[in-house]
């Protein structure tokens, strides 16, 4: 009992079975079940901060034979992040889905998409990974054609296609590891893995597939047609958590298992498509019409942030200075997934109020819907990276990064990447703010509005000032390779 | 030329041919009649590399009812949306290209690990500890022993896919009253597919078998009672259908839970009780996995479905 | 002596099959090609499993392969009924 | 050794073709069976590399790891069948 | 008093945030309740700050200290450059608030508006008490964001476009402040304003000290409104009258100009910037900017507009008293950070009135408007000549001392004739104005008369702010050598920047 490991993976996943044999009390099983995993993922993250990097080898085998699950800072931050905004999300998708007859399936899917999250952070196996990686690709695909429309449905179908390429790339490096290595225990590989061929040739299928999955410029084609078109509260779990767990893995690879086999030029590689992707995203993101669409070209430009880190983290020793780029790497993701599903609950409820999301029609949204609004314009704050949201702080030790390695050609992505940012951002809301008629009024505040406005505010106000405790648990590593 | 290598170089060539055949077929039907084959090729290459495991799983689920599932969705697919968008060449000559390095890349790999040093797999300590994991199949111990987390996630994965299927699609039209001829080779087949089902389910603690290989016959018995004009293909409505769905899955995670909560790790079996745990996970997951493979083969959704609710909502109405 | 026995029952078995193939491919109609097939076929996969029955030389395994050889044949009758069925109506509509 | 080889490098050559044909192709059909070829070859890799010759015990971990890639792959497939047929209807409604 | 000494900088931005957020959550018809808000906050704040003015003048520490990352901490801390500031803004939200209550009375989203109004104050507040850089980055953004909806708020077309054109600049601005600050902050590993600068024993590469200087120096010039960054200002006059008063006179234009002096006093370190030489071009700029803003200023017929570019003008004095070496000069550029705001103030003060009562937007309406509203123009009027730099009005002090200064240091040979000319030119365009008020007679009717038939020229809250503020202006004037006046405290600062 005193090692909770296993709970952030059996809580939900309990739930989600007891949402499927009692259907008719599947919304109160779903809020229960996302608190209760909550709960669960609390207790591992007390025991992280006060003991360390935690261990559980399953059914007692030692880990190699078994499975182990592992948790660390990193993986307890990304815990946290997904139990949060599932959380809220779940609020908020307890009145949207409320009236619809899928209400009973919604919440079992919910709560394995949840079960496969929790299950991918914590896993300490490379196939056990590839596992979790296919039920969170499944339990995705499936959420995002709840909404039931063509458009939707045909891009879940062409996201489970992708999806199924990436987890099969991903596979074969997995066999390629094993066969080098005779594991799968991250542990060990993480002592035993030295540069060579197998070594780069896995791990180069690895990060391909991971690529894909984690929307990277030019493999990003597949994610605004999916995340643009799935119920709200999906496309906010599928911009804010899914895509996080792939780039979660990438640096998992990079920065615990194949440290050693990482180079600078294949670092400086992904970086150049990370600095087009902010670029294009941010750009395709402007000229976007419809609010949905917007965000998920912007998710496109934020991911690309993500991988700007990664020729950054490459060429600083290790020590502190990478951890503090670490740190700033994982806070920027923290602070985008709180953001962007806020951005998403607000779309989701504008779209049920005005019946659609074009942009330039958006006229009387401030008054109609002033929480609302109040709650785009934050997480609109935290996408650009205006403090005091955390990503601001993460930019900040994202520039100082770019003068200690002296790797200027980041600095004018990441000013463009900003502008930029800003002008899409002060459109939606110069739209929003302006009087008109396209949103009809509203009678008080929604239920449906508080969860946004307060993952907004966890956003903004949470991780801008309370971000100290991201540096503090990310050197914590259960990975002896490296700092990650 | 070392002519025992013959019948490897054979079967290796026929199944590079057939999936050749299989991918550039422009005919559906017969590019998935092709599958079937390949399927049944690869159960005979599973059988050669000692995997006789594998070699039935292959034979029931990759070939079987792979097979049914591709065959059944070309019956109700027009074939309607055909884009042929082609890509242009220069895209094409690219694919060709990064396709040939990428084989060559991982083929060096696989020659340089295969004569390399011989690394300590997992196998010696796999078959080690074989005795302390309550079966005496290894490949069994391995999925419901030593990995059996993995084995729990992956029956989670079969429960999203299946009911992914449930949301977005309606049961297929059921099919007609078959001859005589099917009809009596229904009334043997089916009890005799149960009976071998049982039969793998019970033998794969210590001989090749196991719970995915039963569950995969099972489905296929359901598979023929539906063809036969059996719509529900045996499977029960209603709440009873949503246990089955959640059996294994449930038995299997309350179990590890129960070893959780009384002392010892998650899924930690004690050792005197291991066999007759993992005989009662599988069984569960048996049903599951059947049930889950014959709805996927019913398309969707039957009114059944819903029906929870409706009798719910009635209680309601009336108390 | 067993052992030659054996491997000429499995050769004529395979010959079978091979002619079954042939007949598949070159026969003009389909009950013609369905009859080559399932004659052959059911002839040759008995002949080469008494053969290999022969060879392996267990009356358990005997029983096994004899087994096989049943259900082979009742799925091969009942296939081919339902083929011919299957053609027959389409060609009459 | 060569016996592992061999199928090893036909896994690979399996799954390159499974990628080619999944970039190549439009349509959901045949790129489903492109990505089970795919599998089947990733699938092939893992068995050949647990083949240590006919007199040793084979390495059972790679076995179980693949009995699970099946049973993922199936239901992806039958998960993607299934949205193909919904789209179809769509299209005819 | 320990507690008091950390809680003090932050009651100082809590009294104005709290309020503020309250103010958000208000109903539009709870007017009582946010009038007494918007008070309550704004008294509460004056008396905090009459505490730390006394605090710091008796040297004591005032500061608070929070981790947000490593290397990086939010630091208020209250030095005299400070508490300059911040009793300048306090005093000055307190009037425009009042102000601010009578203007925009029976207008739609008022909770907006004194919401953001709140958030520009806390904002301004927090930047004057900056104990660092990296504080002093978050609040010159969070001061874009709090200011973006004010010039935004009527909706209008042009109102939007204004606050678009404001956003483009000071985004852009607020990138290259922060490049330039992360820049020296990787430098130095952490910039602490202390007073005579950091960096000169720091021993860096000084053209990479240059360039930073740039960056700084452009970020900040953005809000400055420094020539040829000051494209914003002209359009931003769309706003609502007390959010242009106290954008002139206390919020942006003065954010960007204390940052300047911030950086060139306490990062930079004043001798040590002029061995680097970049202050010869900073005043070459600010003597540009000086005559640029006053020409074109002439030629405006709007009279916001008019004021607009004057702001321009003077907030350059600020910077042309930095940029010159020497404690006069010194002096004379601080304690024009705050007459000129008293000033201008009033100025904006008054052309709100003559919009909200008369209609009249432009110089060529004002014809006679003298006796139609004597206290609003009497308010103008001292503030015009303040601007123009006549005895004893405020203005005159600053212009007096930076004329010393410029001697004291040397570069009385270009500094005389740009005070000269800039002052000539103030009394071209303001005194035509004050000609046309006072003395003659009305040519044409009003153009939308709201007052007709009343017998006060307007209600209260709107007349007596100004002439507050016009008192103000003359009263620091008059009496610039008594205690605790704007023109001791500056010298109090220069006397301990030059103290090294």
């Amino acid at each position: 009992m005193n090692n909770p490991l296993i709970w952030p993976v059996a809580v939900p996943l309990l739930s989600a079975l007891l949402a499927l044999l009692w259907p008719r009390r599947s919304t109160w099983i779903g809020l229960l079940g996302s608190a209760l995993s909550l709960a669960a993922v609390v207790l591992v993250s007390r025991q992280v901060i006060e003991s360390g990097a935690i261990e559980l080898a399953l059914g007692g085998w030692s880990p190699g034979l078994g499975i182990a699950l592992r948790a660390d800072g990193l993986s307890v931050l990304m815990l946290l992040m997904s139990t949060l905004v599932s959380m809220a999300v779940a609020v908020y998708a307890s009145v949207y889905f409320s009236r619809s007859e899928r209400r009973s399936e919604f919440w079992v899917l919910w709560l394995l998409l949840i079960t496969a999250l929790h299950a991918l952070f914590l896993s300490g196996d490379l196939f056990n990974l590839y596992v979790t990686l296919e039920l969170l690709g499944l339990s995705a695909v499936v959420l995002a054609c709840l909404g039931g429309s063509r458009e939707s449905l045909q891009a879940a179908l062409n996201y489970l296609v992708l999806g199924l390429l990436a987890s099969m790339a991903f596979l074969i490096g997995v066999a390629l590891i094993y066969a080098g290595y005779g594991t799968l225990d991250m542990a060990a590989l993480a002592a035993a893995i030295e540069s060579g061929p197998t070594a780069w040739v896995a791990l180069s299928l690895m990060t391909g597939g991971l690529l894909i999955k984690s929307a990277l410029f030019p493999l990003h084609f597949w994610l605004p047609p999916a995340h643009s078109n799935a119920p709200a509260p999906v496309s906010a779990v599928l911009s804010a958590l899914v895509v996080k767990a792939a780039v979660y893995l990438i640096l998992r690879l990079w920065l615990a298992l194949f440290d050693e086999v990482v180079t600078q030029t294949a670092a400086l590689v992904l970086g150049l498509l990370g600095g087009v992707a902010v670029l294009w995203g941010s750009w395709v993101a402007l000229q976007a019409e419809r609010l949905k669409l917007m965000a998920a070209y912007s998710t496109v430009a934020q991911v690309g942030y993500l991988f700007l880190f990664l020729p950054l983290l490459a060429a600083l020793p290790e020590g502190t200075t990478r951890d503090v780029a670490l740190g700033a790497l994982v806070l920027l993701a923290l602070t985008h997934g709180f953001a962007k599903s806020a951005f998403f609950l607000a779309a989701g409820v504008i779209m049920q109020r005005a019946g659609h999301d074009r942009i330039a029609e958006l006229g009387g949204t401030a008054r109609a819907l002033p929480v609302t609004a109040f709650t785009l314009a934050l997480a609109g704050v935290a996408l650009i990276g205006l403090p005091p949201s955390g990503s601001f702080l993460a930019k900040w030790q994202l520039l100082s990064s770019v003068f200690i390695t002296g790797q200027w050609i980041w600095l004018p992505v990441i000013a463009v990447g900003t502008l930029l940012a800003g002008a899409y951002t002060f459109r939606l809301l110069g739209y929003a703010f302006a009087p008109g008629e396209g949103v009809g009024p509203s009678l008080s505040v929604g239920r449906e509005e508080i969860p946004a406005v307060l993952l907004a505010l966890a956003a903004t106000l949470l991780l801008g000032f309370w971000a100290s405790v991201v540096w503090e648990l990310v050197p914590i590593s259960a990975y002896a390779g490296g700092g990650g | 030329m070392n002519l025992t290598l013959l019948p490897d170089l054979l079967l290796a060539g026929m199944l590079i041919g057939l999936a050749w055949a299989v991918l550039n077929s422009d005919d559906l039907r017969r590019g998935v009649v092709l599958f079937i084959a390949f399927g049944l090729l690869l159960a005979i290459v599973w059988a050669r590399l000692l995997a006789p495991d594998l070699a039935l799983a292959e034979a029931a689920i990759g070939a079987g009812l792979s097979g049914a599932l591709l065959l059944v969705a070309l019956r109700d697919g027009s074939g309607g949306d055909q884009r042929s968008a082609k890509r242009s060449t220069l895209n094409r000559w690219l694919i060709d290209l990064f396709v040939l390095v990428m084989t060559c890349l991982i083929g060096w790999v696989l020659w340089l690990t295969i004569y390399a040093e011989p690394v300590e797999r997992l196998a010696q300590l796999a078959n080690a500890m074989l005795e302390r994991s309550g079966v005496s199949n290894p490949v069994t111990a391995v999925l419901l022993n030593y990995r059996a987390y993995d084995t729990l996630l992956e029956l989670v994965v079969v429960l999203a896919a299946v009911l992914g299927v449930l949301v977005v699609g309606r049961e297929r039209r059921g099919y007609r009253e078959p001859g005589p001829v099917f009809h009596g080779l229904v009334h043997w087949l089916v009890p005799l597919l149960i009976v071998t089902a049982g039969y793998l389910l019970w033998v794969g603690a210590h001989a090749p078998g196991g719970a995915f290989q039963a569950g995969a016959t099972l489905a296929a018995a359901g598979i023929v009672l539906r063809l036969a004009g059996y719509d529900a293909a045996g499977l029960p409505d209603g709440r009873l259908l949503r246990w089955l769905l959640v059996a294994g899955t449930g038995v299997f995670l309350l179990l590890g839970l129960g070893m959780t909560v009384s002392g010892g790790g998650f899924l930690q079996y004690p050792e005197a009780w291991s066999g007759s745990l993992i005989l009662v996970i599988e069984v569960a997951a048996t049903a599951s996995i059947a049930a889950a493979l014959v709805l996927a083969y019913r398309g969707g959704r039957s009114d059944g479905w819903l029906l929870v609710d409706e009798k719910d909502k009635n209680r309601e109405i009336s108390s | 002596m067993l052992d030659l026995l054996a491997l000429l029952l499995i050769f004529s078995g395979i010959s079978f099959f091979f002619l079954g193939a042939i007949g598949l491919l070159r026969l003009p109609d389909l009950h013609a090609r369905l009859h080559a097939l399932t004659k052959a076929d059911n002839l040759g996969l008995g002949l080469l499993i008494v053969g290999v029955a022969l060879l392996h030389g267990s009356l358990l395994m005997a029983m096994k392969l004899l087994l096989i050889w049943l259900l082979a044949l009742l799925a091969s009758a009942a296939s081919a009924h339902l083929i011919s069925q299957y053609a027959l109506r389409r060609n009459r509509s | 050794m060569t016996q592992a080889l061999i199928y090893a490098l036909t896994g690979a050559v399996l799954f390159m073709l499974g990628v080619r044909a999944t970039l190549l192709r439009e349509t959901l059909l045949p790129r489903l069976l492109a990505l089970n070829v795919c599998g089947a070859g990733v699938f092939l890799i893992f068995v050949s590399l647990a083949y240590r010759g006919d007199s040793l015990p084979v390495d059972p971990v790679p076995h179980a790891l693949v009995l699970t890639g099946l049973v993922v792959a199936i239901s992806a497939t039958a998960l993607a069948l299934a949205l193909n047929r919904r789209l179809r209807e769509m299209a005819d409604e | 008093m320990m507690a008091m000494s950390v809680w003090l900088p932050v009651g100082i931005l809590l009294s104005s945030l709290i309020p503020g957020v309250l103010i958000f959550f208000q109903p539009e018809e709870r007017h009582r309740l946010r009038t007494w808000l918007n008070l309550l906050g704004a008294l509460i704040k004056l008396l905090l700050v009459g505490m730390l003015i006394w605090g710091v003048f008796h040297e004591q520490v005032f500061e608070t200290r929070w981790t947000m990352a490593p290397g990086l901490e939010f630091v208020l801390h209250a030095d005299a450059l400070s508490v300059l500031f911040v009793s300048l803004s306090t005093l000055l939200w307190l009037v425009t608030t009042i102000y601010a209550i009578g203007y925009l009375e029976q207008t739609p989203h008022r909770s907006r508006f004194f919401g953001f109004f709140s958030l520009c104050v806390t904002a301004t507040v927090g930047l004057a008490l900056a104990g660092n850089l990296f504080t002093f980055v978050v609040f010159y953004e969070l001061l874009t964001l709090a200011t973006y909806p004010l010039i935004a708020h009527k909706g209008s077309p042009e109102a939007l476009r204004g606050a678009r054109i404001y956003l483009r600049y000071t985004l852009f601005g607020g990138l290259l402040l922060m490049i330039g600050a992360v820049w020296l902050h990787t430098l130095t590993g952490g910039v602490e304003f202390v007073e005579g600068g950091i960096l000169q024993t720091a021993n860096l590469d000084q053209s990479t000290l240059r360039w930073i200087f740039l960056l700084l120096i452009v970020g900040l010039g953005v809000k400055a409104a420094l020539v040829p960054l000051h494209g914003w200002l002209p359009q931003a006059m769309v706003a609502p009258a007390p959010v242009s008063a106290l954008l002139h006179a206390v919020a942006v234009v003065k954010a960007g100009a204390f940052g300047i002096v911030r950086v060139i006093y306490d990062v930079y370190g004043v001798e040590f910037a002029a061995e680097l030489g970049v202050l010869t071009l900073l005043g070459a700029v600010a003597a540009i900017t000086i005559i640029y803003g006053s020409l074109k200023a002439l030629s405006q017929d709007h009279l916001k507009k008019r004021l607009a570019y004057s702001t321009v003008s003077q907030v350059s004095y600020i910077v042309l008293g930095t940029a010159i070496v020497g404690p006069l000069a010194t002096i004379g550029g601080l304690v024009h950070l705050v007459h000129q705001g008293v000033m201008k103030i009033t100025l904006f003060f008054a052309a709100g009135n003559y919009a909200e009562a008369l209609g009249i937007h432009r110089v060529s309406e004002m014809d006679g408007v003298g006796r139609r509203m004597p206290g609003t123009t009497l308010a103008f009027t001292i503030g015009a000549l303040g601007m123009i730099g006549i005895p004893p009005v405020a203005g005159f002090i600053s212009k007096w001392y930076l004329g010393l200064g410029a001697v004291e240091a040397g570069a009385a040979a270009w500094v005389l004739p740009v005070l000269i000319a800039s002052s000539l030119l103030n009394a071209a365009y303001f005194l035509p104005i004050l000609y046309r008020a006072w003395f003659k007679s009305q040519s044409a009717p009003w153009p939308a008369d709201k007052t007709a038939g009343c017998v006060r020229e307007l209600p209260d809250a709107l007349l007596w702010p100004p002439l507050t503020t016009a008192a103000m202006a003359l009263l620091i004037g008059l009496l610039a050598a008594a205690p605790y006046s704007p023109l001791e405290w500056a010298e109090l600062i220069a006397g301990r920047e030059y103290r090294q």
